[in-house]
Order: C-alpha cells, then structure tokens, then sequence
C-alpha cells in the first residue's frame, strides 16, 4: 500500500443519487487514501454499456443490478460482484392510491404499464402467480420510458420497472399518493438490486487492490449509514455539477439505510442462497441459460 | 378567342391610339438596373398587318416583345393588344415564341407543341390533332415523339415555333422564328405564315436579322436603334403575298430597299 | 457518347460491375473477423461477422417475423412523410409569408429529442403503430421538404416566362415546370429518407413497442445478446439499401419519363 | 420581372415580410398557454410557454453555458461532415465502381442505433469531445453526401461537351462545371446537415457527456424537471434555426457568385 | 500549338489523305439509336482553306462537327485534324463553337471568354488581355462584366465564339456563328474571320444556313443531304477575301452561283 497510490476508476449505474452516497462519503473521508487508492468515480455514460467497460478494463468498477449481472455472466461476460450495497429489491410495481390497487390479484383486468424489458415481466407474471392471477389476467403495455408519466396521466393502471426508493418520492413530491407492491412480497426472491462489480480479471490478477477498495467502500457505506443526511449533504457537495434533487433524495435516502444491512448482513455483505434462490427463478422465467452457475458471479471473500 | 367582351372594355381606355389597332404600343420605357433599355417606343399594327422589327444586336428587340407579351412590365407607357390592356390580361392571350427555343427536356415534340393548348383546357385528342395538322408543314412527322435533346438546332426552332402559333391568338410576336433554318425550310415556313395572316386577320410582328427576310414578308419595316432602344425609322415594303425570290431579289426596287434598311442599320451602329 | 454512359447499361456489364463492390464488402468483412480475432474483441463487444451470421441464421424466423412489422410501419411513415414534405415544400414556395411562418416551426421539431416527445406520444396516441409512425414522419419529413423545396426553387425563369407566355396560371407553371424540374432534388430527399425512416423506426420502438427490430434489438441489448443486436443491424441495413434501391429504381423509372437534361448520367473516371 | 422576386429585397420590405412569421410563432405559443390551461395538462408532461419561459430566464447562465459547449462539438463535427461528404460524394459521382463499393457502407452506416455503438465509442475514443463528433458526423455526413450526389449527377451533358472540346480535364470539368452547379444541392444538403447536427449533438450527449444541452436534458428529464427541458429544446431550436439561418446567408452570398440560371427566385403564389 | 510534335506521329498512319490536309475526315458513319444519321462522309481541307456546309435542318451536320471535334465518336471511318487521330487527342485541339451558346451561367463575359485560355493554364492577366483585345472588335466590351442571362441573344452568340476563337487551334469549327446577328455586326466578324483566316493558315469549316454567307466567305461550299447524312455536292466559290456585298450581291456570277445552290439544296428536300 505504499508509494504511488493506485489508480481506480468506479462507474457509478446512474446519475449521482441517494443510492452512491457511501461510495462519496468514502471518497470524501479519505478512506480510499487511506488504502493507497486514488479513486475516481464517474457517472455512466450509457448505463447500459457499464458491464462492458468492466469486462474491457474500461473501468474497474461499478455498480450495477444483481438480475443483469447473471445475465450478463449467460452471456459469457466475465464481471463478478464482490460487495452487495442495497440488499432487497428497489424495483417495483406502483398504483395511484386512488386506483385501490392493493395487492396484485387487483389488477385483473387492468392496463400494467412496462418498459418492454423481458425481466420486468416475468417479475410481473410472478406476483401475479403469487396472487391467483396468471399473465393473461391483464393488459400489458409497453410504455417505454415513460412509466411516471403514463402513471401520472392515467395512461395505464399500474406500472412495473419503477424504484420504490425514488419514483415513489418523485410522485409524492408532485402530488401524488400511490400503492407500492414489493416484488420479493409476491413471490419473486429477494435479491440485491444494487452490487459492486468488476472483473474476473480483475480479482484474479490484483486480489488485494479489491480487498482494500472493498474495504473503504464499506467503511463509506458504514459512515452514509450512521449520518444519513450527512451522506447526502456530502453528496451534493462532491458533485455540485450533477444537479441533484435534494428534495428527493434527502428522502430516498433514510428509505434506503435500512437496506444497506437488511436482514441482519452487515454493509457489503453477499449471501450464497440469495444467487442460487434468484438463479432458479431467473432459470424458471427462461431469463437465463440452466448452464449459468450462480455461484460463480461472486465473489464474497473481500467482504470480510 | 376573347376578344370581343374585352374589346368594348378599351372604348373607355384612352391611351389606346385607334380603335382599329389591334396591337398599340405607346410611349414605352424601360429599365434593366437603372439603365434605360427602351425609351418612349411607340408602335401600332392593325388587322392582318405584318411589322418586322429590325435593328442592331442588343437594341431591345426581345426586350420589346416582352413588354409586348406580358413578361415585363413597362416603367411608363401603355401596351393595348385586342383590348387587354394589363400585363396578366395580355399573358396567355398573345402568341409569342422567344429567341430561345425554351423546349421543356421531359416532353416530346408533340408535347411541347400542344403545351399552350394544354394549358387552355383542350383535351388531348383534340390537340394531337392540331399538333399533326402543321407537323407534317413544319417537318417535324418524323421526330413527333423524339425528346428535344434529340433534336438538331433547326428542328428545336420549329417546335418552339409550333408551339407559340398552335394557340389562336390574334396577335403574334416571333423573335427570330427562322434564324436556324435552312433557306429551304424557312422559305416554305414564311410561305405559310404569309398565309396565315391573309386568311385570319392576326397580327404579325416579327423580329429579324435578316433584312431580305424582312422587306419579302413585312408590310412596314419598323428600325430600332440601340442605347435606349428606340424606333428611329419606318419603311413601307410591300411586295406582295407570295415569296419567289427568284423574281424579287433582282427587282430594282428590292435591292433599292434593301439597301436603304442596311444603310439605316449601320447608321445606327456607327452612331453607337 | 463516351463521356457518358446511358443509365441502363445492359445486364451483362451490370453483373460484372457489381464484382467490386462485392469484393469490397467481403473484403470489410473478413478484415472485421480477422481484427476482432487478433486484437481478441470480446464477442459481447462488437461480435465477428461469423457470429453474427450464426445468429442470423438461428434467429432468421424472428428477425424477418419483426422486420415484418417494421417494414410496414416504414412504408406507412413514408407515405406520410412524403405528403406531408410535398405540402410544405410547396407552401413555402409558393410564398415567402408561409416560408417564413413554416421555416421556424419545422427546423424546431427537428431538434425536439424523440425521448422528451415520448411520454406525450404515448399518452396522447398511445403505443401502436401510430406512434412509430409520427417518429418515422418526424425523422423524415425534414430532408424531404428541404430537398424539395431546393428543386422547387431552382427552377429556370426563362421556362416560367414561357409558360406565363402561353398562359399558363401559378398552379399550371407549378405542375408542369415546377415539379417536373424538381424531381431529381425530390428524389435526392427520398433517397436521405429512406435511410434514416429504418432508424426512425427503431427509435419509434425503443419508446413503447411489442414487435419491431427496434423492439428486438431493445430486448437484446439489456440482456447482452450483442450479436442478436448486430443481427438486426444487418437485417435493418438490408432493409434500409432495399429501400434505397427501391427508391432509385423509381428515380430512373421516373426520370427516364422526365429527364432533367439528356438522360444520360456523367461519369468523369470513366471515359 | 414582376414574376420574380429579387433574392435580396430592401430592408424595409423584409422587416415587413417578417411579421406574418412573427404573428404566427406568437399565435402558436399562445395557442399552446390556452391549451394547456384548459385541457389541464400537467407541467411535468407538457409544460406551458410561460412556465418554459421562466424556466429559461431563470436558468440563462447555466442554458448559455452548456449551450456553447454544444456548439463547438456541431461546428467540428459539421465541419467533418462537409468533408467527408465531398469526398464520398466526389468518389460516387467519379466512377460507379466506387458508388457501388460505398452505398451498401454508408447507408449501413445510417441503421446502426448510436445506443448500440454507444459502448465501443467509449471504449474506443472515450467520452470526450471526439465521441460526440462520431455521433455527428453519422447524423450528417449522409445528407450532405446524398444530395450533393444528386446535383454533381444533374449536370447538363451539353456544358460536359462544351469544356472538352475546350480541352478540359476530367478535374477540370468536375471544379469548374459540375460543383458549381450541384451548388443548389449541395446547399440542400447542408441544411438539413445543419438542422440534424443539433440533434446529433444531443444524442451524442446521451451518451457519455458531462456538459451540453444534451446532457443537461439528459439529467433534468428523470427529475421531472420538465420545464428545463423544454427550456433546453428552446435553446436547440434557436441553435438549429441560427445555423439554417447561416447556411441559408452563405447560400445566398456563394449563389450570387455562381447563379445556378438567373439570380432569381420564382414565387408563384406573389406576382 | 501542339501541332509539331504530333504531325510527326501521323506519318505513320495510312488513313491519312493528304500530308498537307490540315483536317481530314474519310469514310465517317455515325448512328443514334441505330439509325444511320452520317453515312461515309469524307472531307479535307488545307492550311488557309475556308470551307463552308450547308445543307437541310437535320440533316447531320452539326453531329459531323461533334464527331470532328471529338465529342462524338465515329461508328466507323477516319479523322484526323493536324496529326490527332484520335478522339480524345483531338478534344482541345480543335476550336468549336457549337449550335447552342452554352455560356457558363455563373461566369461573366468576360469569365466565359476566357475558359478556353484558362483550362490551358493560362493565366488570368494574360488571358485577360486577350479578351479585352477582341472584345471590341465582337462588341462586347459594355458588357463584359455583365452575366449571361442579362445579355440578349445576339451578346450571348458573340460571347461563345469569342471563347470559341481564344485558344489559337490550327482548325475551327464554327456551327451557324452568325445566326443572331444583325446585318451590320455580322458583316464586321465575318470580315475579322477571314483576315483571321488570311494572316494564320488556319482551316475554318463553317455551318451556316444562309447560302450567301456561304459563298462570300467559303473557298468551296459542301452540300449536305439528309437520311443519311451525307455530302453530295462540293461548289467552287472564291469571290475573294474581302466582302463588300453591295459590289457582289448584284454580280451576275454571285447570283447564279446562289440560285445554283439554293436548286440543290431545294433538291435534297424534295427527295427526302
Ligand atoms: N436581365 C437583364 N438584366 C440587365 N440587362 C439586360 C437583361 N436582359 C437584357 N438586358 C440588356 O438589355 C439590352 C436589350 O436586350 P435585348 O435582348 O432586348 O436585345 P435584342 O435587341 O433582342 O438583341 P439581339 O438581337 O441580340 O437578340 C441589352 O443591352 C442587354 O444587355
Ligand atoms: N442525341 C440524339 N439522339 C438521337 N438522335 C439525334 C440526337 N442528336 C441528333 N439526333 C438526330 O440526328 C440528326 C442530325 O442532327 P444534327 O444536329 O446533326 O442536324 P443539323 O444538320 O445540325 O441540323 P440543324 O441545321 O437543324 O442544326 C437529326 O435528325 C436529329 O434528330
Ligand atoms: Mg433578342
Ligand atoms: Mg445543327
């Protein structure tokens, strides 16, 4: 750890939000220095290229979702996850309030909005399963990017492929109450939404380069953890370019502490059953190859 | 065509200079970029009366039968022609074939022949069969369906020709309408032009280079000089219906006149 | 005529005249294969034209199934557009008021991102064919009336004066000088349209779709399937020189019957 | 020539010419308050003109700001594109070898989806200026290069001729007769080149970009931030009208030197 | 002003009439369409030798004056003009006014003119003082900063063969070089021609359709008859080097030589 300090590059899965605050406050407590790491974290340039720029050396981390991660590996992608950062499920299905959907078996015969991405139907037709209902109970509408909207102008009844943690504020904030169904509530199995990524190559080749990053990464979690509004006020302090909504994410945020360690984990930590309980279901929905071992897509021993 | 409901609209117009003239031109003047190209051009023509125009390159012949025509408008003066007194009116209702052929590339010769009475209403049929009328007069039967880019310059002439007279209008403007043919061709064309007017009481005013073309076909040679054009003479020249110049070109007379005219034009051109 | 050549050289010379081009494209793609090979390009990145062509192969039923669809809201887009283009381009031709009025308007719906107009698109028309087709017509309407209008406007003059001359009204000048002299302008626009409608399209079925390549490729991509997205790519640019081809079939067609000049095409490298 | 309208009118007339344009844009914003007003439409999905207009007053320096930097990329990448076109244009119009080679390439070029060749630009050229080039110069190099295809095509064969008999080189006939007269086209061309590079430029920022007004849309669009980006498309819009506008002055001033027939525009509907 | 260099290669070339033949055209056929439009045609003239063409609209003989120039190609026979055998030698080495002006319309006059000189690398001040020294005597100096749609038929005629004329080519192809001219200036660039003619053993081959022009200027006048294009006639005609028509239009000898003319030229009509 001595000398030079290490060059690292981490891609953020989207714009600076609640969700990276630990990852900031790593950066501005120094616990990355303290490391020998000089970390550089950066906002995606196109979320969806993120495992690739990992996969290439592009970059040497991200964070991204856990469901995409086993796709990728399907794909032959070499990317692992060596921390687990939001421990449940984020994305969500949603209903105005005023709609009195509850539960899914309500939706039977209504307009369920999705962004037209094979995942976000199956975890549909799940919850639906779940509640007595099956696909065919209900109208699917592919509406794009433009769930919020669609919801909002009462385009469709319910939508699906929306975070609880941050849609849900943005509607409230404009005015709107709404139901959330939780998809590991309905069947689906709890999974990590957000993960640390990187290569293969990389926990290969420079092991105690991962061990020390991963280390400061909790550490940052761990402070974001104990000073939730402090986190964010460091947030908008490191990133005063990136034009973040205080309002909703100074709410986002105490949505998400809890998530940071559930279910008794500590921050950073990534549990076997939960890739193999997602890995069948993912395998039963046809999402992925029976081949992909899930077992093989982390790596949890930097955790420690 | 509609001559007559307009013709009484002219009673009340009092530049018109007779009521007889069937084409009266008036103190006309006009300006290309503040430069005067024709200055207070007056000229008239009645019933079945054929006027050459000659004059040095450049004078303002073709500008004049722009004016004549309708595609120009006169800074000051007044052009009556059958009655239509304004630019719009008299577009359309006077025959006018340009200097250039202005042959459309898309159509063929028939096309381009029956375009002025396309542009009236006339069916197809119906001007086909005027088309082929004069077709076979003008030498054109055997290139009826080429395309212009097909053409010799002298046929292109013809078909431009075809086109300005298919419309029947009574008065006709001709800015060189023989200039590409040859001696042969154009002498059984101004045959039939001389013709027309016995028969039908147009007028014809016709600009020429030619000046034998001129005193053999024209009833009054009108002689334009340049810089502004402007008419400086006026020679009557009648010698008759018909063309054999055989007989003409050695008349005294003829050859008198002829060179009055060419004396005349280089008067002008000296001057200039 | 040996500076030029006629258009429609016979089949023979035409068959031996598409060898280079061919050799140039499998020369492209075997230079492709051979540099993903050596500089190790991760399929998942950009995938070898073999890979690619394996896809193809295995998903043919369903690449040409949602190229289908795609298709037809192309043509539909198309037709649109092109009425559309004519309608403008002769309005602002035929005056500078509705030249002035339009222009803005026009060149500001070209810069509106089809993914801020998406949620109003989906709630306003909802996510059918429609609403691909509004994206098509946006991306296309633009070269079309800009071309046009330039073929309307540089008409000959002299031509014009002549037709007045043989009374023709604005509306007879328009039809039969205007629009036949600006068919190659016209067609010029067609051919930038056709191109860019495919793409059009698959932006049109980004944004709320249930079939299209557009709608494939979307699907793929999340899931990594790069060469399911490449396979598409290839399926689309064979619909895209398809269109073009189609379009410069009708071009010939239609110029032969109204040649601008002679018809005949200058080709200066080959005397 | 009251048939014709001189391209340049005096100055009072053209204030005057203006404001039918005025009174419609003003009209239409008007129209779009009214309408929103009453049919209740939420800020967040369509914002009205006012709000936009604070939105834009508000947000002036950091609207400017970002405004500039994508600017710059349209200039460079507009200028890439010219030059390429003219080159691939130049190469089509020169021999049918190249013209068959290129087409299937360049029109191949125009159905990838920037989305799909967003990883290996930021793999292969990085996120900075250069990225958004790319994506630029795919939106326009192809216009430009169709449409002056067209015009170098559309040469009058007599004027060929003409120049050989003069004793004119091949290179010679191409710089001294056929680009000036593909002019018209090639300035065709360049406007919808010049509109679309706005649009270029906002993708291009999509996708890796931490300035622009693409970015900024970009951000704001997921925060609801409505108004901002509407107040963004405001500023694209003045941004594409300006550089049609500039390309329509140098049109104006290079087609006074090179009159395609007569300096003159036919205007039917104005006699 | 290559002429040395490749006179030496003709020698080998057999096909070659005359080693003092300045232009020499055997055997030519030519076909559009299939259709047979120049059927063995064969011509020479020598240094200083001033031929004209004449013959019926169509018949071919500006399509001869493309295959001589070079823009066309012969389906069979031989030209060779001062040693150039083939065509592309002979495309810029040959001066040729064609039928239609085909002025430039972004260039002005003066642009125009010069293309000739400046394709040849000349530069603009040198190519500059050879307008200007010819722009008088064409009468073109008013306009020679004016472009061409602001000139009149006449104007646009002179400026093309100006262009023609600049580069000094030991042959001339002149198509109908006086058609749109008047009398007056006509007669002045007739005269520049023949001292043209007089003072640099050029050859002119010149088409026109008046038959009077013809004999004044030619040495020998070749009748041209149509379908297929061909000559059947070649007619003496040396009336000296200088044209004063008022002495010769009435001579007996000029009269007769014309009606003569004009009988074949009758005569080729009427068979076709
Ligand atoms: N569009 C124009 N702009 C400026 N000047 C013009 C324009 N058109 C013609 N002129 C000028 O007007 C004058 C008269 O031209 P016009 O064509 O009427 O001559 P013309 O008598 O018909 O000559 P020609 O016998 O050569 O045909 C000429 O000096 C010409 O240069
Ligand atoms: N591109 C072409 N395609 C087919 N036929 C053509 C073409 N060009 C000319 N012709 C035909 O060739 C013949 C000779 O034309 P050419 O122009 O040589 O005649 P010309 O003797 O010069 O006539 P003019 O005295 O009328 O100029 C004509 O019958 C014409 O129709
Ligand atoms: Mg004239
Ligand atoms: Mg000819």
């Amino acid at each position: 750890g001595s000398g030079d300090p290490e060059d690292i590059v981490v891609t953020l899965d989207w714009f600076q939000n609640a969700n990276h605050a630990g990852i900031y406050e790593a950066v501005d407590k120094g616990y990355f220095e303290d490391e020998g790491l000089n970390v550089s974290v950066v906002p995606p340039a196109d979320p969806s290229a993120i495992l690739s720029l990992i996969a290439s050396g592009e970059s040497d981390f991200a964070m991204y979702y856990q469901p995409d991660l086993l796709q990728a590996r399907n794909e032959g992608i070499p990317v692992v996850a060596v921390a687990g950062v939001v421990q449940r499920p984020l994305n969500s299905m949603m209903a105005l309030k005023s709609s009195g959907i509850t539960r899914p078996a309500d939706l039977a015969g209504k307009k369920v909005g999705t962004p037209g991405l094979p995942w976000n139907e199956a975890m549909l037709t799940t919850m639906l399963e779940a509640d007595g209902l099956s696909r065919d109970d209900v109208e699917l509408v592919d509406i794009g990017w433009t769930l919020n909207q669609s919801l909002m102008a009462g385009t469709v009844d319910a939508v699906i492929g929306v975070y609880w943690t941050h849609e849900l504020i943005v509607l409230e904030n404009e005015g709107y109450e709404t139901n959330v169904l939780l998809p590991d509530d309905w069947g689906v199995p709890s999974y990590y939404e957000l993960i640390l990524v990187t290569s293969e190559k990389t926990v290969k080749d420079r092991p105690e380069m991962v061990e020390k990053f991963v280390k400061a990464f909790n550490k940052g979690y761990g402070q974001a953890l104990d000073d939730p509004q402090g986190s964010i006020d460091t947030l908008i302090r490191l990133n005063p370019d990136a034009e973040i909504d205080e309002a909703v994410d100074r709410a986002g945020v105490d949505l998400l502490v809890p998530l940071w360690e559930s279910n008794g984990q500590p921050v950073g930590s990534l549990v076997g059953e939960r890739w193999d309980s997602l890995g069948d279901w993912m395998k039963a929905q046809s999402l992925i190859d029976t081949s992909v071992v899930p077992s093989d897509a982390f790596d949890s021993s930097f955790g420690d | 065509m509609t001559s007559t409901p307009q013709a009484s609209r002219t009673e009340n117009n009092e530049s018109v200079d007779s009521e007889c003239a069937l084409l009266s031109v008036s103190g006309v003047g006009f300006d290309y970029d503040n430069a005067a190209i024709l200055e207070d051009v007056s000229l008239s023509a009645e019933r079945g009366e054929f006027v050459a125009l000659v004059g040095p390159s450049g004078c303002g012949k073709s500008t004049l039968l722009n004016l004549i025509s309708g595609v120009l408008t006169a800074r000051e003066g007044t052009i009556v022609s059958s009655g239509l007194v304004t630019r719009t009116e008299r577009l359309g209702n006077i025959s006018y074939m340009q200097q250039k052929d202005l042959l459309l590339p898309w159509r063929s010769v028939a096309g381009n022949s029956r375009m002025g009475l396309e542009l009236r209403g006339i069916g197809r049929a119906e001007s086909d069969i005027e088309v082929e009328r004069l077709a076979g007069l003008f030498g054109l039967t055997d290139v009826i369906d080429s395309m212009p880019w097909q053409l010799s310059g002298g046929m292109r002439q013809r078909v431009a020709l075809l086109r300005a007279v298919l419309p029947d209008n009574p008065v006709l403007l001709l800015d060189e309408p023989f200039g590409a043919l040859d001696a042969i061709t154009r002498r059984s064309l101004q045959q039939w032009l001389l013709n027309v007017l016995d028969t039908s009481n147009k007028v014809v005013l016709l600009v020429t280079h030619d000046v034998e073309e001129a005193i053999l076909l024209a009833d009054r040679v009108l002689m334009m000089a340049p810089n502004p054009g402007r008419i400086v003479a006026e020679v009557e020249a009648k010698f008759g219906d018909s063309i054999s110049e055989s007989d003409l070109s050695t008349s005294p007379e003829f050859i008198e006149l002829k060179k009055h005219i060419l004396n005349l034009l280089s008067d002008q051109e000296n001057i200039q | 005529m040996n500076l030029l050549n006629t258009w429609f050289g016979n089949w023979r010379s035409s068959v031996v005249g598409w060898l280079p081009a061919i050799a140039t494209t499998i020369a492209l793609v075997v230079l492709w294969e051979v540099l993903v090979e050596v500089l190790d390009v991760q399929r998942w990145l950009l995938p070898a034209p073999s890979v690619i062509l394996t896809e193809l192969s295995d998903s043919f039923g369903l690449l040409t199934r949602h190229a289908g669809i795609t298709l037809i809201e192309i043509v539909i887009g198309f037709a649109v557009s092109v009425s559309l283009g004519v309608t403008i381009a002769s309005g602002i031709v035929w005056s500078r008021t509705v030249e002035r009025s339009i222009y803005p308007i026009i060149i500001a719906s070209q810069t509106i991102p089809v993914i801020t107009l998406a949620p109003l698109l989906i709630i306003w028309v909802g996510t059918d064919i429609m609403s691909k087709v509004i994206v098509i017509v946006l991306f296309t309407f633009f070269p079309i009336t800009i071309s046009l209008v330039s073929g309307l406007r540089y008409v000959d003059h002299e031509m014009v004066d002549m037709l007045r001359t043989l009374g023709a009204s604005s509306w007879q000048t328009f039809i039969k000088l205007m629009i036949p002299s600006a068919l190659p302008s016209f067609f010029a626009g067609l051919k930038v349209a056709a191109v860019v409608s495919v793409i059009g399209a698959v932006i049109g079925e980004w944004f709320g779709a249930s079939s299209g390549l557009g709608f494939l490729m979307k699907i793929a991509g999340p899931q990594f399937q790069t060469a399911r997205v490449f396979a598409a790519i290839v399926v689309l640019s064979i619909l895209a020189i398809g269109l073009f081809a189609a379009v410069v079939a009708i071009e010939k067609w239609v110029l032969r019957k109204y040649p601008p000049t002679a018809n005949q095409v200058v080709r200066l490298g080959e005397s």
